[in-house]
């Protein structure tokens, strides 16, 4: 699915959702109020310029006080990778913008995570991975680093970690295995209507942080959610 | 990875009451040691997690000489092997034995 | 009638046929080819200046770039196989014939080479026997050398790396040889004259300033607990017992981490002033705290180090400096200074026999020794006694007058015993045994003979073989330091220990070292940021070498 | 462990950057009150490594746990930069997660990272770059309970990858002139960009860009630490009693910040044009400078203290 096809999708009435440098900032009328939408699109890689323009719509949209849904669109690169963002504190650049995502999700605007495509490594992090809830089309591609990237750093053989990555969904690339491990909530179906599907989303959204729990149940991160649990456990102890 | 254990009979116990300690870190040419007093005072077992294989004699070596030296009676190791040298297991050993004798 | 002059006249026909080439003696970047062509004949004898550390790589490129059909089956007489260079010459048939002393970065290249016959070689020597032979029988026609400045008439500045080319221009200049300079720079005055301008027949103005490899900056970051036991084990056991003065050091982690432990370990022991104080060395970067600390009295170099020049001009009480300020160094005189003026070399090596050879050559390396053979042996012209000296004698000597006793030079070799990988250090056989049968070399590359060596120190202990009376205790004495290696493991235990109640081999606690206070915490410097300041922030140390 | 006794506890002699996990943990709180949760003895290890033949840790590589520091309780957590590069994990993301939400309830008096890490272990990339999104979602909700949650960073293996980001969510930094905060590593910059847009072996250009000066001077860092465990203790106290509130106005105010320091800076090639636009009269020097130089320094550039964080 397409950009435009979502939108399309989700705001049969119009919206003034725009894209430039592949950054997506806009809003539509949605139900019976507004949504926002922020994103990347066109495989980005999000550097320190386009994570600025991104929060500064979040908090634009926090200080309006209206507590409408904010939407997260992501097909994108990983973060840009350049001397000129690190010298500038991409690190902090791209936390401010997850900040921003955290903040409106506790000041009462439902963040919905949608990803459409590509998504790497701090993109990920600073956008869909921020939001209360993450959804995917299918199609989509999150991952953390391609396998033959990671067959270079790890040294072992490009297709024995093709044969490794079809029973261990924690490292591979790919929807899948993102599902599997929590990251990602829920698949979307593309036959049936977007805007009735993000509404149930928001409908039922939850308190807390349950990624570890969908990870351990869905056998992607088997056991991530005992650990913690235990540390909190330990914590109590006193 | 290889496993080997190794059972030793000592002739006395490790002195000090420290119930265990921790030594090292496993990375490149390195390892960690984790010493528990949970066995027998005549008794000392090391078990060995090491990626590389085919050392087994070394091994066997080192710590039947640690054992003679450090008599680590009660004492139950545990080592993650990162790949190191001989002689740094036999130091690492020698600095475990000395924080649970403290 | 006899002609007594050919030679001469060869000469001045090349420098003719040179010039065409030249403004004088300056010849631009550009013609190093057309100048090479020019002077060069098919089967000259050629040092290309391929030192420890400075290299004469614009010309080198040069003379890779020549004509085969003109310039071939040259005989390069060079201390260093170095740069890539240096070897392709070999495979286009530019060079035939080899004769060298040491090749660390091509050692694998090198080994390879002659085993497919491209290179044909005379020998790999040490430097001072190929300085030597360079007066003898292996003259070069042609030398072709690096220096930091020159002015329009010749005059030559090395820089603080002379290294190797008063020795080269020597041979070539005075022997009907020509020389040709690459500089970084043509000056109108030079700091100081290394060469003076009637020994340089060209000056080529290079490209690029000439490469310098940083060899001798070890970084205390990386030194591990076992070398800092080894360490404490050498001053304690060997440094202080001989009262070794007069010294040099190998390039290694082992002996860079003695130089730290000198300030802190040594000062604790009260060695101040007893040991260490005039060295035949490299400007360690390792040595600063000791200098600073007031150990050290003086030292003359081989060569440089890349970011210790600023610290030399400020220290001419220690290092050999000229009326400009910066360093001069000089291999062949500081070997010399190592063979004959010194009680004892410390190196490390890859593989120890059960005799006590040694050598850094491994089946598929043949890196060349430089100056360890000729600093790793007893000196049999020495004629000056020293304490240190006498002492080893003493216990070296078995039969003999005792009037007619004479002392011996320390030979110590410190190693782990297990080296990178877990390749062990003491073997039943070199390799250097196996490569010579390879490539038909009717000398085995052994760096240092066992009859040179007196000591050897693991993180087991030290094996004292001068003490050793014959080979049987000799292999075990050996064997009994050689940790858990195969050659360690298959000790005689009980040999083993009456050598150790003898003092052939000390542990550690004969020492009265506590194998657990080896920390890095002893260590005068833990960093390259640390010799920084210890040097007042004159130590300038290369990009690689830094985390600030 | 009541077992745990590093070599050196000495906080004043320890090296930051030389020590363990452990030992900065042990070092840097009171005396003895360090109290770890799932210790070694546990095993609670890496269930994935053994797949990739790869040696595991009995801690997968963090400690965490309950110490008082000056007296007050705070919960720790410490990454050990040498294994597997400090990186995340499946469990070694899921102990500092859990640590921070039992900040939640315990109310300590602050929560402190000790960051040493590369960022996402690759063997368990998934799990590690989740539990990353769950400790900013997790660190968020921590400050805004009103506890700060303190980075410190010195280590060996900098503040690399999604720790850089974990960093950015604190609301405190304290960095030494070791410690490097960025999100892509040098040599991911070359390997991926060339060596022409990064040289990731000329050192000091991976210090002036990514090091603590660096981050101190533009306010990517609170705090500059000598390389010593009391210097980071000092330094951690002293932040616990300034952190900014989690709000809008902070947000807004970085906002600006960030903002501001892209039009002033955004056009510099090196960090030396950074500081000298910053008012640092001779940038050249910084790298060389001592920790008291560096602080006088420091104190004559308005950008580097802030609450916009």
């Amino acid at each position: 699915m397409t950009l435009a096809e979502i939108l399309a999708g989700l705001f049969p009435q119009g919206h003034s959702v725009t894209v430039r440098d592949g950054l997506v900032t806009g809003a539509g009328r949605f139900a019976d109020g507004t949504l926002h939408v922020v994103g990347v699109d066109g495989d980005t890689p999000l550097g320190v310029d386009g994570a600025l323009v991104l929060s500064r719509a979040v908090l634009d949209a926090v200080r309006a006080g209206d507590k409408a849904p904010i939407l997260v669109v992501v097909d994108s690169d990983s973060q840009r990778m350049s001397r000129r963002d690190e010298l500038l504190g991409l690190n902090e650049c791209l936390a401010h913008l997850a900040k921003a995502l955290l903040l409106a999700d506790r000041s009462g605007h439902p963040t919905i995570g949608l990803i459409y495509g590509h998504s790497a490594a701090g993109a990920f992090i600073a956008t869909a991975l921020a939001t209360r809830i993450l959804a995917a089309l299918p199609g989509a591609n999150p991952s953390v680093m391609d396998l033959p990237s990671v067959a270079k750093v790890t040294k072992l053989p490009l297709d024995k970690l093709q044969e490794m990555a079809k029973s261990t969904p924690v490292f591979a690339p790919g929807l899948d295995n993102m599902v599997a491990t929590g990251a990602v909530h829920v698949v979307l179906d593309p036959g049936k209507p977007l805007d009735g599907q993000i509404r149930d989303l928001i409908a039922n959204l939850k308190p807390g942080d349950d990624r570890d729990r969908l990870g351990e149940e869905r056998g992607g991160r088997p056991v991530a959610r005992g650990i913690g649990a235990a540390v909190i456990a330990q914590a109590g102890r006193g | 990875m290889e496993s080997l254990t190794f059972r030793h009979t000592t002739k006395k116990p490790l002195p000090g009451s420290v119930p265990n300690a921790i030594t090292g870190v496993v990375a490149s040419g390195n390892l960690e040691i984790l010493l528990e007093r949970v066995l027998p005072p005549d008794a000392c077992e090391v078990a060995i997690e090491t990626p590389i294989a085919g050392y087994g004699a070394v091994w066997e070596a080192v710590v039947a000489d640690f054992v003679a030296r450090a008599q680590p009676g009660g004492l139950r190791i545990s080592i993650n092997d990162g790949g190191a040298r001989p002689d740094t297991v036999s130091l690492r050993l020698l600095q475990g034995a000395r924080l649970m004798e403290a | 009638m006899t002609e007594w002059r050919a030679e001469r006249q060869a000469r001045d026909a090349r420098i003719q046929a040179g010039r065409a080439h030249a403004d004088g003696k300056v010849v631009p970047a550009g013609s190093v080819i057309d100048l090479l062509e020019a002077v060069l004949r098919p089967g000259d004898r050629v040092c290309l200046e391929g030192d420890n550390q400075k290299q004469a790589d614009c010309l080198a490129r040069g003379l890779a770039a020549c004509d085969p059909g003109k310039i071939h089956d040259l005989h390069m007489v060079q201390s260093g196989i170095v740069l890539p260079e240096h070897l392709d010459v070999f495979e286009t048939g530019i060079a035939k014939r080899l004769d060298y002393s040491y090749s660390g970065p091509q050692g694998a290249r090198i080994a390879k080479m002659l085993y497919g016959g491209q290179i044909q070689l005379g020998a790999v020597h040490t430097y001072l026997e190929l300085f030597a032979r360079y007066f003898v029988d292996l003259t070069p026609h042609v030398a072709l050398i690096a220096g930091v400045s020159a002015d329009r008439d010749g005059n030559l500045y090395t820089g603080p790396n002379t290294e190797d080319t008063p020795t080269v221009v020597e041979a070539t200049a005075f022997k009907n040889g020509v020389v040709i300079a690459q500089v970084n720079q043509i000056v109108d005055t030079v700091p100081r004259v290394d060469i003076p301008g009637d020994r340089i027949d060209f000056v080529v103005e290079a490209d690029t300033p000439f490469y310098v490899e940083p060899l001798f900056t070890r970084d205390p970051a990386a030194m591990t607990e076992t070398q800092i036991l080894i360490a404490m084990m050498a001053i304690k056991g060997i440094y202080a017992e001989y009262g070794i003065r007069r010294l040099n050091h190998g390039i290694g982690f082992g002996t860079a981490a003695i130089e730290l432990l000198l300030p802190t370990y040594g000062e604790k022991l009260g060695l101040k002033g007893q040991i260490c104080t005039h060295w035949a060395l490299n400007p360690h970067p390792t040595l600063i705290p000791a200098i600073e600390s007031g150990w050290v009295k003086q030292v003359h170099c081989f060569g440089s180090e890349v970011g210790m020049d600023r610290y030399i001009r400020a220290r001419p009480d220690i290092f050999f400096t000229g009326a400009d300020g910066s360093l001069r160094s000089n291999r062949a005189f500081c070997q010399t200074a190592g063979l004959y003026a010194c009680d004892m070399f410390i190196g490390a090596t890859l593989q120890i026999d059960l005799m006590g050879h040694s050598s850094t050559i491994t089946q598929s390396r043949v890196a060349g020794f430089g100056g360890a053979p000729n600093m790793g042996s007893d000196p049999h012209g020495r004629r000056h006694p020293s304490d240190a000296w006498m002492k080893a004698g003493r216990e070296g000597q078995i039969v003999g007058d005792p009037a007619l006793m004479r002392g011996r030079k320390l030979v110590v070799q410190l190693v782990e015993t297990f080296g990178e990988k877990l390749v062990p250090t003491f073997v039943e056989t070199l390799d250097a045994l196996e490569l010579a049968k390879k490539i038909g070399l009717e000398l085995a590359p052994v760096m240092i003979y066992a009859d040179d060596v007196t000591h050897i120190v693991t993180e087991e202990g030290i094996a004292n073989l001068l003490l050793c009376r014959d080979a049987d205790e000799r292999e075990q004495a050996i064997r009994g330091v050689a940790g858990y290696t195969d050659v360690g493991r298959g000790r005689d235990r009980a040999k083993v220990e009456e050598l150790r109640a003898r003092g052939v081999i000390r542990r550690p606690e004969d020492l009265g070292i506590e194998p657990l206070d080896a920390d890095r915490a002893l260590l005068a410097a833990k960093s390259i940021k640390e010799l920084v300041h210890w040097s007042g922030g004159l130590y300038e140390p290369p990009a690689k070498f830094r985390n600030w | 462990m009541a077992g745990v006794r590093p070599a050196s506890t000495d906080p004043d002699a320890l090296s930051w950057y030389e020590a363990t996990a452990r030992q900065r943990v042990v070092a840097l709180a009171d005396p003895g009150t360090f109290q770890e949760f799932l210790p070694p003895t546990e095993r609670r290890m890496s269930p994935h490594l053994p797949l990739f033949d790869l040696p595991r840790a009995f801690d997968d590589g963090i400690v965490v746990g309950r110490a008082a520091l000056d007296g007050k309780t705070v919960l720790v957590a410490a990454q050990e930069g040498r294994f597997m590069g400090g990186a995340f994990g499946e469990i070694h993301g899921a102990k500092l997660v859990g640590l921070l939400r039992a900040a939640l309830t315990l109310k300590p008096a602050a929560v402190l990272i000790l960051f040493d890490t590369g960022g996402v272990r690759l063997q368990e990339a998934n799990a590690g770059e989740t539990a990353i999104a769950e400790t900013m979602r997790a660190i968020i909700d921590v400050r805004a309970a009103g506890i700060p949650v303190i980075g410190l960073i010195g280590g060996r293996a900098g503040c690399y990858g999604g720790g850089g980001l974990i960093a950015g969510t604190c609301s405190r930094l304290a960095a030494s002139e070791g410690g490097r905060i960025s999100v892509s590593g040098p040599e991911v910059i070359e390997t991926n960009k060339g060596a022409e847009e990064f040289d990731s072996r000329d050192r000091a250009l991976v210090w002036r860009t990514m090091g603590g000066k660096h981050r101190r001077l533009i306010g990517g860092a609170d705090a500059f630490c000598a390389d010593s465990v009391s210097a980071f203790r000092k330094a951690a106290l002293d932040l616990i009693g300034r952190a900014p509130a989690f709000d809008l106005a902070t947000l807004e105010a970085e906002q600006a910040r960030l903002e501001s320091r892209l039009a002033r800076f955004g056009d510099c090639r090196d960090a030396t044009d950074v500081w000298a636009r910053l008012g640092v009269n001779d940038p050249e020097a910084v790298p060389a400078m001592d920790t008291r130089a560096f602080d006088e320094t420091v104190s004559r550039v308005r950008e580097a203290d802030h609450d916009a964080r």
